[in-house]
């Protein structure tokens, strides 16, 4: 016979019962915006994993032996460092095809003997972001007017990019759930006003404050819990779609699939927004209660 | 005792209400009665003098130590304070379960409570489909619900019929036997006739005819 | 009548109540007193049956028809139904602006209803800063102020003391003598013996004790 | 001792308490938005009033006779036209200056034979916008090679901006408008709402429908006249600002001062919204009222 009614009436008031949905939206907003963050941080470890490669030019010698001479040394040099993978001459006919388009076509639009730059390709092992400027001085070593190129300018837009959203999808989602406490703390306070007679009579029959405040707390608990399983579902159908629907399938972002740990991560967000949520309510509650005397 | 700040409503009382006694508290409309009441149940302190109740001077007890004294104190509102929004069930609950007791106490006693007091049929009933007289018996079911060693009822059988009058004063007559401090504000020349007590004189914010005067409140 | 989709709470009324009469509505609490004062004053439409009021059939009159006839009505409502927001005067104004009349004539009348009613004192006083007596007096005056036809006071007494109660009813008994049909719902057996008029009694429902009866609610 | 309180506590609803800052913010956009329609409706005016020059190229030609005699039968033909003001031919002094950032210096860089276009500035009639391909049409009636060049390209841009400016001002003003009496037919409906129990108790002393909607009327009005004024003011602040403040008293889009007859236009806005606000406001109330029995 014990009825499930709270002994303040919060669900009549508009904003109280806007609550669930409010919290809804956001969460469906912090949902994405992790969501964002956690493939980002996927792109960033895959490009990570593929090995790099950058060139090394040194300028054109008339000297044929000398110049063998140096690009040895400067090959020797590199395979011995730690991180890199293998080097490699690029080849005449390689380089004629690289420069045709700024230089025109060998023996026909120009001199076949013009002096062309000498390239060698440096492939890195995958890991962590390597120092290129310190690379080039070591370089410098042996051949000091050597230019160090980083030959996947894609690459490190992709990877700069990836970076970012990390970050952002991870700030955003930061902004939301504080959003969201910023409501819940300013929807507690209001229904505490608005039901101040109620409240007053709870603390008439001798309700000492936490009876009071669980009040809002187990009101604040139920929208969290409501609001939040509709935002987290609506966010998940989202990035299923945005994931799988074909058109978006070929962009490179979205080329890593989420993790099984992922999408635990994600799931972890509105039970994290539920729980900060319920406390933020009881502990407005509870401060707005000591006011009272 | 003044209200916002206004002048005071309340002046003079002297007034030591002893545990398990049986008081009528009478006087014109806009006397003080309500007023006096509100002093005793703890809503409102009083802007001058003391108050001491069950041997503590409530100015002086913390939050906690407040709220105890409370739940010692049953009190029917002269507007009845109920929840539009609770059952009559839940309503005549509120007292038992911020006390904490346990569910399945609560539903045989509060069962038992409106049936007892006859409203056995609105159980489910919210205060706004209630007769104001129904109303008035949930109010009152509310405060005696608890057995509380004060009760204070301000005009609690103005809107029910004379037979249920007589039963409600029956039954604060037998809490009082049972031991609790009982103080009924009324307007009520019959009953007071047919239940003789002491009766508590009021006239424009002083109390003109209290039997065992005292320079301050003190009750149990 | 019913409330919502509830069983009937009024059965079987046939009653009819003559311009410039005087009936005392009595029973016990829940009886539907209240039930049938709401159906009298145009709050509630018949879920059966015919009401008909000032020789008219209330159901069939259109929307300007029926605040005309509502204007001829005063209502003490038995939960008063103030105004909180507004000031003593201007809640006893409310049906005279409502009327339409000229503003200097409602601040000469109202101002001296209050002060016979014996809230000369609260004139700036919302309805929260008085006791429950005085504003059970503001519901009252409203209720006259316009010198209504026809007046419906469900337990205009309950909460004043008795000098004022005998006050009330002599305004209501001249009232009366100047023509206005009264139905005054009371629990007070003491007012029926100092002030004997016709009784209507209620039990559960149904009217068992109206002096002319007919088979339909009529009045005027 | 007749107080001014309303019948209805209106001003005690969270939603109805906040409409004049709702109406007041609202108002704000919508005189701004009408001061950037007005004042682009200025610069498209004063665009039109000043005189536009395009001009006339006549390919080089070897015989110079005949070459005069082209330029001649082309400035007789745009001379009879209407909307033209007069032609004149572009000295040689002035093409020279003209060519030499392309060609430069006469007789230092460039042979001083090269043949050069002769160029005709037509002055057109301040009016609206001239049929160009038409006029160029015309021309080639007597030099089949012209071409036709409109000599003030920013002058164009500048007036589709304003023409823009004007219809996006008008149009964004528009847009605030109806947003505010959607805003105020939602609060009306509310407070009818939050209500119920005083409308009841004036319905039942009698109160026609048109005394209770014209609290809400009254209220509406009441709120209107103060969030207008002190949106109107605020918006009225800031176009100051805006137009007489040194940073942007540069740009030629601010060059305009507005007129006398545009500030009455502008003060009209807050009028009119408040006229439209408590119309809105009896109407939603009445239509509420009449629902009910
Ligand atoms: N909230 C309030 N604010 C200001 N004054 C108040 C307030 N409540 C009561 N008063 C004033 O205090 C005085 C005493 O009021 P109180 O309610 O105690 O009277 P009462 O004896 O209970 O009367 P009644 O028999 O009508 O209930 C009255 O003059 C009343 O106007
Ligand atoms: N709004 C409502 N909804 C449903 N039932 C109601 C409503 N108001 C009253 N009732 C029921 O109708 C019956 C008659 O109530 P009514 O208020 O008419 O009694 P009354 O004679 O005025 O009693 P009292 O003397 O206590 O004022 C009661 O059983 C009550 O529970
Ligand atoms: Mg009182
Ligand atoms: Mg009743």
């Amino acid at each position: 016979m014990a009825s499930e009614a709270l002994d303040l009436p919060l669900d009549d008031t508009p904003a109280s019962r806007f609550l669930a949905w409010f919290i809804g939206g956001l969460t469906y907003l912090a949902v994405l915006a992790c969501a964002v963050a956690v493939l980002a941080q996927g792109t960033v470890e895959r490009l990570a994993d593929t090995p790099r490669i950058v060139t090394v030019a040194l300028p054109p010698v008339d000297d044929a032996a000398a110049g063998e001479a140096e690009v040895r040394a400067v090959r020797a040099l590199l395979e011995g460092l730690p991180g890199v993978a293998y080097t490699s001459l690029v080849s005449k006919e390689e380089l004629d095809r690289l420069v045709e388009p700024w230089l025109g076509r060998a023996g026909e639009d120009r001199p076949g003997e013009m002096p062309l730059p000498r390239l060698v390709d440096v492939r890195l092992l995958p890991g962590p972001e390597p120092d290129l400027a310190a690379l080039a001085e070591k370089v410098r070593t042996v051949a000091p007017q050597a230019l160090l190129e980083d030959t996947s300018p894609s690459h490190g837009t992709l990877e700069t990019l990836a970076r970012r959203l990390r970050w952002m999808g991870g700030g955003a989602g930061l902004v939301v759930l504080v959003l969201t406490l910023v409501v819940v703390v300013v929807v507690t306070r209001m229904s505490l006003d608005l039901h101040d007679e109620t409240v007053d009579l709870l603390r008439l029959l001798g309700a000492p404050d936490r009876y009071v405040a669980r009040q809002f707390e187990l009101h604040a608990m139920a929208s969290a819990l409501k609001g939040g399983s509709i935002g987290f579902t609506a966010a998940l159908a989202t990035l299923v779609a945005l994931l799988y629907l074909p058109p978006l399938l070929g962009h490179p972002l979205f080329a890593v699939e989420p993790r099984p740990l992922d999408w635990i991560l994600l799931a972890i967000v509105p039970v994290l927004a539920a729980l900060m949520i319920t406390v933020a309510a009881r502990l407005t509650a509870t401060i707005g209660l000591a006011r009272l005397r | 005792m003044r209200y916002g700040s206004g002048e005071e409503v309340l002046r003079d009382i002297g007034l030591s209400i002893n545990a398990g006694s049986f008081h009528y508290l009478m006087g014109p409309s806009g006397a003080g009665k309500t007023s006096l009441l509100r002093l005793l149940s703890l809503s409102q302190p009083a802007s001058r003098g003391t108050v001491v109740l069950f041997g503590r001077d409530v100015a002086r007890v913390d939050r906690d130590e407040l709220g105890r004294l409370r739940r010692r104190i049953g009190v029917v509102f002269q507007d009845f304070r109920l929840l539009d929004h609770l059952t009559a069930f839940d309503n005549v609950a509120l007292p038992l379960r911020i006390g904490g007791a346990d569910p399945e106490r609560i539903s045989a006693y509060v069962s038992q409570m409106l049936c007892w007091i006859g409203l056995g049929d609105f159980i489910e009933a919210r205060p706004p489909q209630l007769s104001m007289g129904q109303r008035q018996l949930l109010a009152v079911a509310r405060a005696v619900v608890g057995r509380p060693d004060l009760l204070l009822a301000d005009e609690p059988t103005s809107n029910v019929d004379p037979a249920r009058a007589e039963r409600l004063v029956h039954l604060f007559a037998e809490l009082h036997k049972l031991g609790t401090a009982v103080v009924l504000a009324t307007h009520s020349r019959e009953l007071v006739r047919r239940w003789p007590f002491p009766v508590l004189h009021m006239e424009r914010g002083r109390l003109i005819r209290a039997l065992p005067a005292e320079p301050r409140a003190a009750v149990g």
